[in-house]
């Protein structure tokens, strides 16, 4: 077991370790935000859409 | 020429998207020997699109195209033995002379090279055999493009704006070409903004591809 | 038969009428090789050490430069619907675009080749098997480009797309070949290497049309 | 198989049955990934050569795995595409590649950290690097043709024939890279792998492997959403769906 400053510490090899799963932290959640925002714009334009036309229509 | 010799060409709910929007949607025809289908649209309606389904270089988003009951995607080669294709470019090449171009459609379709000067003849290229196709007229190019109607033995003509760019000369040269293959029984899938004057009487059917008037009159 | 051989004769016939265009391969690499050394400004023995590898990827550069008028040409004037929907094998006539074009852009860079080994001080116990990897590697390496082209040929803007494409396939053949003139130059037998190359060779020989007529389709549709 | 396959491949149905699963992929992943790091970062002792140095590998190795994972998935999908027709493992092929693409960076970049206390340079040419490398340019390739082709049909086909063609390739290119380093810098080498694997650093390897594949199936799977969302903006089960 391991306390906090052990942690951080990493046996010395600490600003290897952590910048390395900072990057893979960084590259997982790019994978995930990119897709839910062009989600959430394509509902918006969608929906948008939907708008105008019952106001056409109306 | 008995019924079985009859060569019949189905197509059965044959659909097609292009650049994500639909061109035509169940699309039900069937062609046989002796008959010519008269392909109309305005432009963009996908007549080219559907004259490269038929030939087989484009495969359908949904529905057959079959050849004497057999898909054409299976028969592949047996049905390129079958069918002449002439699209909007000539596939004539620039460097070459008439004369060497039209031995090199000879080789193509295996027919023997004697063809080339009565063909040249029927043409009227003759003066013009041997310069360079670069220097021809677009007219004469599309004569030496169309001089592959006399020398491919292919049953099957699917022919994409035939007439474009000839002379009076040369579109009844062509329209006397159409009326002989069909009376050879041969097939014609033809699109064209010209009158073809072919009477209605002998199998002919007309396809409009503008989405509002999908009609077919068999 | 002749129908294959017809369409060779008229590419070699084609390829001679702007015969201009037939040395733009051969000054090409022949300028890429004086650039290096330019650059690189290295001594006689470390130029020698590296020139194997100048040969390989300067006669990989012109091959995949002039892989362009492989089909182009005849997708602008129409003859390639014409070849690929006649009554004959398209892998066939893929194969022998192919050929017509390796005799025209690939063999007059390995003709030039023993020249630009002078320039370079590469170790002349290695030539004949220089000369020889380039005799096999070459068609491999217009056979790849040819299905790169072939899914590039309808798209406007391809311009860098076709090498990023097929530079990450020409890798293997670039490792065994210039591994087999390394060795061969420092008097060791490279047979090995070169059989490997034989077998890509093989192996792109048979995989390759096949998938070019598919794409070529796919551009033509 | 193949009713199965159209029948789970019309789009509405595949928008439906994916929204359900979407939070249970979520969910899982990300226990999973906490549950690796914590047995991974926390548990598990210093490798007596290595040190702590040699924890990078439950990020690297299960990266490395799912480049390779990812091309496979896609090269099946390339297959359905071409050989069934079904639309939407072509969308799903267009929509692996990004993620392949970030796996194989990430095992790149972690790999190069990796072996920065090791050999003491940031990029060694190291036969697993290379390879990871050339996977990348052959994502970023699948990419760009992608991204070239304006009609998604024939985007969807070229891209599937540029797979396959890379799936014949890749053995070849990694053997030739393998055996390439060998003798271009000896045996001697120590590879870029971890030490002698027992059983508590096993569980969080495993764990983030498994980790990783869910959540590339969850943005897979959110970006065909996307895909559908823009190609069927029009049609009335959308519609009506957005309502709801």
């Amino acid at each position: 077991m391991m306390n906090i400053e052990q942690l951080i510490e990493m046996g010395g090899y600490g600003n290897y370790v952590w910048p390395a799963y900072g990057i893979g932290l960084a590259v997982l959640l790019l994978n995930i935000i990119v897709p839910l925002y062009k989600k959430q714009q394509m509902l918006k334009s969608i929906i948008e859409a939907q708008h105008r036309d019952k106001k056409n229509d109306t | 020429m008995t019924n079985d010799q009859r060569l019949c060409l189905e197509v059965e709910q044959l659909s097609c998207a292009r650049n994500n929007k639909t061109l035509f949607e169940d699309l039900n025809f069937s062609l046989h020997s002796g008959e010519i289908m008269i392909v109309e649209g305005n432009n963009g309606s996908g007549k080219t699109t559907l004259l490269k389904l038929l030939c087989g270089l484009r495969s359908p988003d949904q529905g057959t195209i079959k050849f004497n009951h057999q898909e054409i995607d299976d028969l592949a080669r047996e049905y390129n033995d079958q069918l002449l294709y002439l699209s909007h470019k000539n596939g004539v090449k620039a460097d070459l002379t008439a004369r060497e171009n039209l031995n090199s459609f000879c080789q193509l379709y295996g027919q023997p090279a004697e063809f080339v000067d009565e063909v040249l003849v029927k043409m009227e290229l003759v003066n013009e055999a041997d310069i360079s196709c670069r220097f021809l007229s677009e007219g004469q190019n599309r004569r030496v493009a169309l001089a592959r109607l006399l020398l491919s033995p292919a049953p099957i003509w699917i022919l994409d704006e035939p007439l474009t760019a000839l002379d009076e000369a040369g579109v009844e040269l062509v329209k006397k070409l159409l009326h002989l293959k069909l009376q050879r029984e041969g097939m014609i899938i033809i699109s064209s903004h010209h009158d073809l004057n072919i009477d209605e009487g002998i199998g002919m059917q007309r396809i409009n591809l503008t989405p509002s008037l999908l009609t077919s009159v068999a | 038969m002749n129908a294959y051989l017809a369409i060779l004769k008229r590419d070699l016939i084609l390829a001679n009428r702007n015969r201009s265009a037939l040395f733009n391969p051969l000054l090409f690499f022949a300028l890429l090789a004086t650039l290096f050394t330019v650059a690189t400004s290295a001594s006689t023995e470390m130029l020698s050490e590296i020139s194997s590898g100048i040969i390989w990827v300067g006669a990989l550069l012109a091959s995949l430069l002039s892989i362009d008028n492989l089909f182009r040409s005849d997708y602008e004037d129409g003859s390639l619907e014409q070849w690929l929907l006649s009554p004959n094998k398209p892998t066939f006539m893929v194969l022998m675009k192919v050929l017509s074009h390796w005799l025209v852009s690939g063999l007059p860079i390995i003709l030039i080749t023993p020249l630009l080994a002078v320039i370079l001080h590469f170790p002349m116990t290695g030539l004949n098997v220089l000369v020889l990897s380039l005799l096999i590697g070459t068609p491999v390496l217009s056979l790849v480009g040819a299905i790169g082209l072939a899914l590039t040929l309808g798209l406007r803007k391809s311009g860098m797309l076709l090498p990023l494409l097929v530079l990450p396939f020409y890798i293997p053949v670039l490792i065994f070949a210039n591994n087999a003139v390394l060795i061969s130059a420092s008097g060791g037998d490279a047979s090995a290497q070169l059989t490997m190359l034989l077998a890509m060779l093989v192996l792109a020989l048979t995989l390759t049309p096949i998938t070019v007529v598919y794409c070529l389709k796919l551009s033509l549709g | 198989m193949l009713r199965f396959l159209h029948q789970f491949a019309s789009p509405p149905t595949f928008y439906r049955r994916s929204a359900q699963l979407l939070p249970w992929l979520a969910v899982s992943t990300l226990l999973l990934i906490l549950f690796g790091l914590y047995q991974g970062l926390w548990l598990a002792p210093p490798d007596y050569q290595q040190g702590d140095s040699y924890r990078i590998m439950f990020i690297h190795v299960p990266a490395a795995w799912m480049s390779l994972f990812i091309y496979m998935v896609m090269a099946f999908s390339a297959a359905v595409v071409l050989i069934w027709r079904i639309k939407l493992a072509g969308d799903f092929v267009i929509a692996s590649a990004p993620v392949g693409a970030s796996f194989t960076f990430l095992a790149l970049i972690t790999g190069a950290i990796w072996g920065k206390p090791m050999w003491g340079t940031w990029w060694v040419w190291d036969a697993r690097l290379t390879s990871e490398l050339i996977l990348l340019f052959i994502y970023m390739g699948i990419i760009a043709l992608n991204n070239a082709i304006e009609d998604k049909q024939l985007a969807a086909k070229a891209v599937g024939v540029f797979v396959l063609v890379g799936v014949v390739n890749i053995p070849i290119i990694h053997f030739s890279v393998e055996w390439w380093s060998t003798l271009h810098q000896g045996p001697t080498v120590t590879k870029l792998d971890g030490p002698s694997i027992h059983q508590s650093m096993l569980i969080p390897l495993l764990a983030m492997a498994l980790a990783f594949k869910l959540f590339y199936f969850l943005v897979a799977i959110m970006r065909v959403q996307n895909r559908i969302l823009s190609d069927e903006q029009n049609k009335t089960w959308l519609k009506r769906l957005l309502i709801q």
